[in-house]
């Protein structure tokens, strides 16, 4: 009985979560609830992923109306893939927080602090399930509001400021997404995502239809940091409290590239979109643009976590790459990044939360030789800045090499080239790091500080494990990001 | 597809216009959520509008009407406008805040502080 | 008349005058939702624009300050942006379906069955009602949260803790 | 605004019809334009108009933090769980035609409720933000 509700479970055990830990009123039992509701976000999707592996979807009707009339909720592949990423990045994150919750919130705050945390989860496991066009958008807002106040807790009062910014950039991105539905609803009568496909074509009047398209490509585009519209980013990550920014790095935006691929493919139509209209063309500009402007933005950064968020900009950069080539191999190569980009970056911002703690400062000129007395957490980070240039043997190798591919597919070796010339800029920044922390004699005030505790470690090393396992058995990423790359390319069934 | 009967459109795109060029243009952080909130309104209009017929009444039903406007914008436009208020809520609870960090509201002397952090 | 008021709030920089006229904007718009047969909007838009969020901004801006300083920059940019989306809006609309025109899809595909069968399924004459509470009950119970979500977060920000460690820093 | 007893006076009489306009909207919601959202508007409304006339601290000894806090909550609660009867009746989530004897009694059994959830969210938001702006800058909150 209960594997046919494993869809509304997934978003409804840490919305029930969230009130009970308001009532409970308690910092402990406030933990132990996101624990428990993170695992279970985990089991429940990691359970519905293997339902849908094989092909076709679950349908769940919301109230037993029946759609479009009523919200449907519709997995298959691709959101059951998604799901799970965010369900792992959940499960590791929540073990995570407790060390750095305890020196980053104050005692009053700290249970609202995962009552927000259980609110973004939800919300973003609603974004990736449900198959309505509006239901998307309340869920999106439930995640981006909860965001921002996740961000604004951070102890540094830029953290106030970036969260306004990335509160109006949001709100402008989730209206113009709005106005996106609005338009599309107007033309079919309908928000049901798979009932507004059909009807599509039957649509003779294109031009709403272009407009929609635009203002969806724009407003998602804002929540996913497509360069030049990831001005919140940086900030935004930088000072946010360590285990946000792990959690929100590894999810939100993936989460966001996952709503752009569903439109594209499953509403507008693959072809209609790559083949008839040059989005494909625009979004290959903006992707190369972030990959160089965004990896030398790093280069010149003076707070580390400031740097890696640039880096997550042009990261980002190199997922859309892949959509923007529109080809099987492409689009594995963008999906396969999201899942590696948030192994990757998970595991990098949650090591720099050790850092954080231990330190109190990010930036490079206070943690000279730091690699010294931190030695595990430091040499985590450059495993993980491995991966971000894209060494063999570590999952960032892999999703570059089938983008190359991708690439030389589509005849364009200069795309390839540029790839491999961006990671230089990529291998740049990493070195940065390993100079600063390793060949830098370490002043007294970084000789006394002592190595992360290993509530911490434990989850980012297993991260940065699972960033060398999947870089040379990529059985399960590949597969999945195949499987759903085919999903999406073949189209509404 | 003539240009009078999309009229009510033009109200929808002006309100467009000016909320989001207050959001875009203005430094004071207050005035930025107000524009927010304008341009916000400005989708109300644009998915209630359509829904009007000619000769219809309020969608409840009743015994002598044939004639409804369409609900359902409506059912989303009330989500939409809570969505809004509750947006407008957190935003000005983070102005209150950064206020009391920086001592000012204007984002021009906001960044310039910041510079010096 | 709302034109009229949104341009005064463009021009005044005096934000007390700003919020006034918000609240004014509101209830014009409110009217506007009553001509356009939709009183639940309405009342709605009533009580939350001209009501709740003209108290809130009035609340902020006596924690706050009450004028605005003139802009430094030359208004460039952001004019282009936002002429640029008008100009995107209108393109998109004048593809729609003209106003009141009872074969627009909006008319004949799924809000029928609300229509003709709501009071029949639900029991409820107010089809809005039905379809917020019923239909798509879901929805709400995501707008439910929205609310308890910014609800939580304000008091998560503006919590006044016994001990309060000032400002942080790094 | 202490010292004036005609306003004192007139506003109990106000606030008690205001509450009772609240319940009017919240169950007049089904026939005419109104419903949870707009009816825990009005009443929070009438709670805050109290306070202004008769002081914050009066207002919050009648409706104490610890309780709007639980009200904030309960209401979300109280509408998922409608949503969990559902399903535990052999339904899907927010099926309401498995909550009465009939499909129609369980419609109107399902939207009670969960307008009654609504209700309960909203007034207790509005209350808390209006107790947490009116509070910033007087005086301490009490501790949780």
């Amino acid at each position: 009985m209960i594997s046919s509700h494993l869809p509304i479970l997934l978003v409804v055990v840490p919305l029930i979560a969230a009130p009970v830990m308001v009532i409970l009123r308690s910092g402990a039992a406030a933990w132990v609830l996101a624990i428990a509701v993170s695992w279970a976000a985990l089991a429940i999707s990691g359970a519905l992923f293997v339902q849908v592996a094989g092909g076709g979807h679950v349908s769940y009707f919301l109230g037993s109306w029946p759609a479009p009339w009523g919200i449907e909720y519709r997995v298959d592949v691709v959101n059951a893939y998604l799901a799970l990423l965010v369900g792992v990045v959940a499960a590791v994150v929540s073990v995570y927080s407790p060390r750095s919750v305890l020196a980053e919130i104050e005692p009053g705050r700290r249970y609202l602090f995962y009552t927000m945390y259980a609110l973004c989860l939800s919300g973003l496991l609603g974004i990736a399930v449900t198959g309505d066009a509006f239901n998307l958008f309340v869920f999106l807002e439930i995640s981006s509001l909860s965001s921002y106040v996740l961000i604004a807790l951070g102890r540094d009062r830029r953290a106030l400021m970036a969260a306004y910014q990335y509160l109006i950039l949001g709100t402008i991105g989730a209206t113009f997404y709005v106005i996106g539905v609005g338009m599309l609803y107007l033309a079919t009568g309908t928000l049901n995502l798979a009932d507004m496909a059909a009807r599509l074509a039957g649509v003779s009047e294109p031009r709403a239809v272009l407009a929609a398209l635009a203002f969806i490509t724009v407003g998602v585009s804002l929540k996913l940091a497509l360069f030049p519209l990831h001005l919140w980013l940086p900030n935004a990550y930088a000072y946010a409290p360590s285990a946000v920014t792990a959690f929100l790095a590894a999810t939100a935006t993936k989460v966001s590239v996952y709503v752009l691929l569903r439109y594209y493919y499953s509403v507008f139509g693959g072809s209609t979109v790559f083949h008839a209209l040059p989005m494909g063309e625009i979004l290959l500009v903006f992707s190369l643009a972030a990959m160089f402007i965004a990896s030398t933005i790093a280069i010149f950064q003076e707070n580390v976590k400031r740097m890696f968020a640039y880096s997550s900009v042009a990261q980002i950069g190199y997922i859309t790459l892949g959509v923007a080539l529109a080809s099987m191999t492409g689009l594995t190569a963008g999906l396969v990044h999201v899942f590696n980009h948030a192994l990757t970056k998970g595991a990098l911002f949650l090591l720099l939360g050790g850092i954080a703690l231990r330190a109190g400062a990010m930036r490079f000129g206070s943690i000279g030789g730091i690699g010294r007395v931190m030695p595990l957490t430091c040499f985590g980070i450059v495993l993980g800045g491995l991966s971000l240039i894209g060494v063999p043997a570590t999952v960032g190798f892999v999703s570059k090499w089938y983008l190359v591919q991708a690439a030389l597919e589509r005849g364009s070796p200069w795309i390839a080239f540029a790839v491999v010339a961006s990671s230089l800029l990529a291998l740049v920044y990493v070195w940065r790091f390993i100079e600063v922390a390793y060949f830098r004699e370490p002043d007294a005030r970084v000789s006394a500080l002592r190595e992360a505790p290993a509530s911490m470690l434990v989850p980012a090393w297993a991260l940065i494990a699972a960033c060398i396992y999947f870089g040379i058995d990529t059985d399960l990423t590949l597969g999945g990001a195949a499987a759903a790359a085919w999903e999406l390319i073949r189209g509404p069934q | 597809m003539t240009f009078a009967s999309h009229y009510g459109y033009w109200v929808t795109i002006f309100l467009a216009i000016a909320g989001l060029y207050i959001v875009v243009a203005r430094g004071n952080l207050v005035k930025k959520l107000v524009g927010l909130s304008i341009f916000q309104t400005s989708v109300y209009l644009l998915y209630i509008a359509p829904g009007k017929l000619i000769g219809g009444t309020a969608p409840i039903v009743a015994d002598g009407f044939q004639v409804y406007s369409n609900p359902l914008p409506h059912v989303l436009i009330l989500t939409a406008i809570v969505v809004g208020i509750a947006t407008l809520a957190l935003g000005l609870a983070l102005v209150v805040r950064i206020k009391e960090a920086y001592g000012s509201i204007e984002e021009d002397e906001i960044l310039a502080a910041e510079r010096g952090d | 008349m709302m034109a009229v008021a949104t341009v005064a709030i463009v021009v005044q920089r005096n934000l007390f005058a700003v919020v006034v006229l918000a609240g004014a904007y509101s209830f014009l718009m409110a009217t506007v939702l009553v001509a356009l047969d939709a009183p639940d909007v309405a009342m709605t838009e009533a009580s939350v624009g001209a009501g709740i969020s003209t108290v809130l901004l009035l609340g902020a801006l006596h924690l706050t300050q009450g004028m605005e300083m003139k802009p430094l920059h030359r208004p460039i940019l952001p004019l282009g942006v936002a002429v640029v989306t008008g100009l995107l809006l209108a393109y998109g609309t004048l593809g729609l379906p003209a106003y009141y025109d009872p074969q627009a899809p909006i008319h004949t595909h799924v809000v029928p069955r609300y229509l003709e069968q709501g009071l029949e399924e639900t029991g409820v004459p107010n089809i809005v009602t039905a379809v917020l509470a019923s239909y798509r009950g879901y929805d709400t119970l995501g707008e439910t949260t929205v609310v308890f979500t910014a609800g939580v977060g304000v008091v998560a920000l503006l919590r006044r803790l016994r001990r309060r460690d000032g400002k942080g820093g790094r | 605004m202490k010292d004036y007893l005609v306003l004192r006076v007139v506003a109990k009489i106000l606030i008690a019809f205001m509450l009772l306009f609240a319940l009017y909207v919240q169950f007049h919601g089904d026939f005419g334009p109104g419903g949870g959202f707009q009816a825990g508007v009005i009443s929070a409304a009438a709670v805050i108009f109290y306070a202004i006339i008769y002081g914050l601290p009066a207002a919050r000894a009648v409706v104490p933090d610890w309780l709007v806090e639980t009200m904030l909550a309960a209401g979300v609660l109280l509408y998922a769980l409608v949503g969990v009867a559902g399903i535990l009746l052999g339904g899907n989530y927010l099926d309401y035609f498995v909550l009465g004897a009939d499909p129609v009694a369980g419609q109107h059994r399902g939207i009670f409720w969960v307008e009654l959830g609504v209700l309960i969210t909203v007034a207790g938001v509005m209350l808390k933000i209006f107790y947490v702006f009116a509070g910033r800058g007087s005086e301490e909150e009490p501790p949780s």
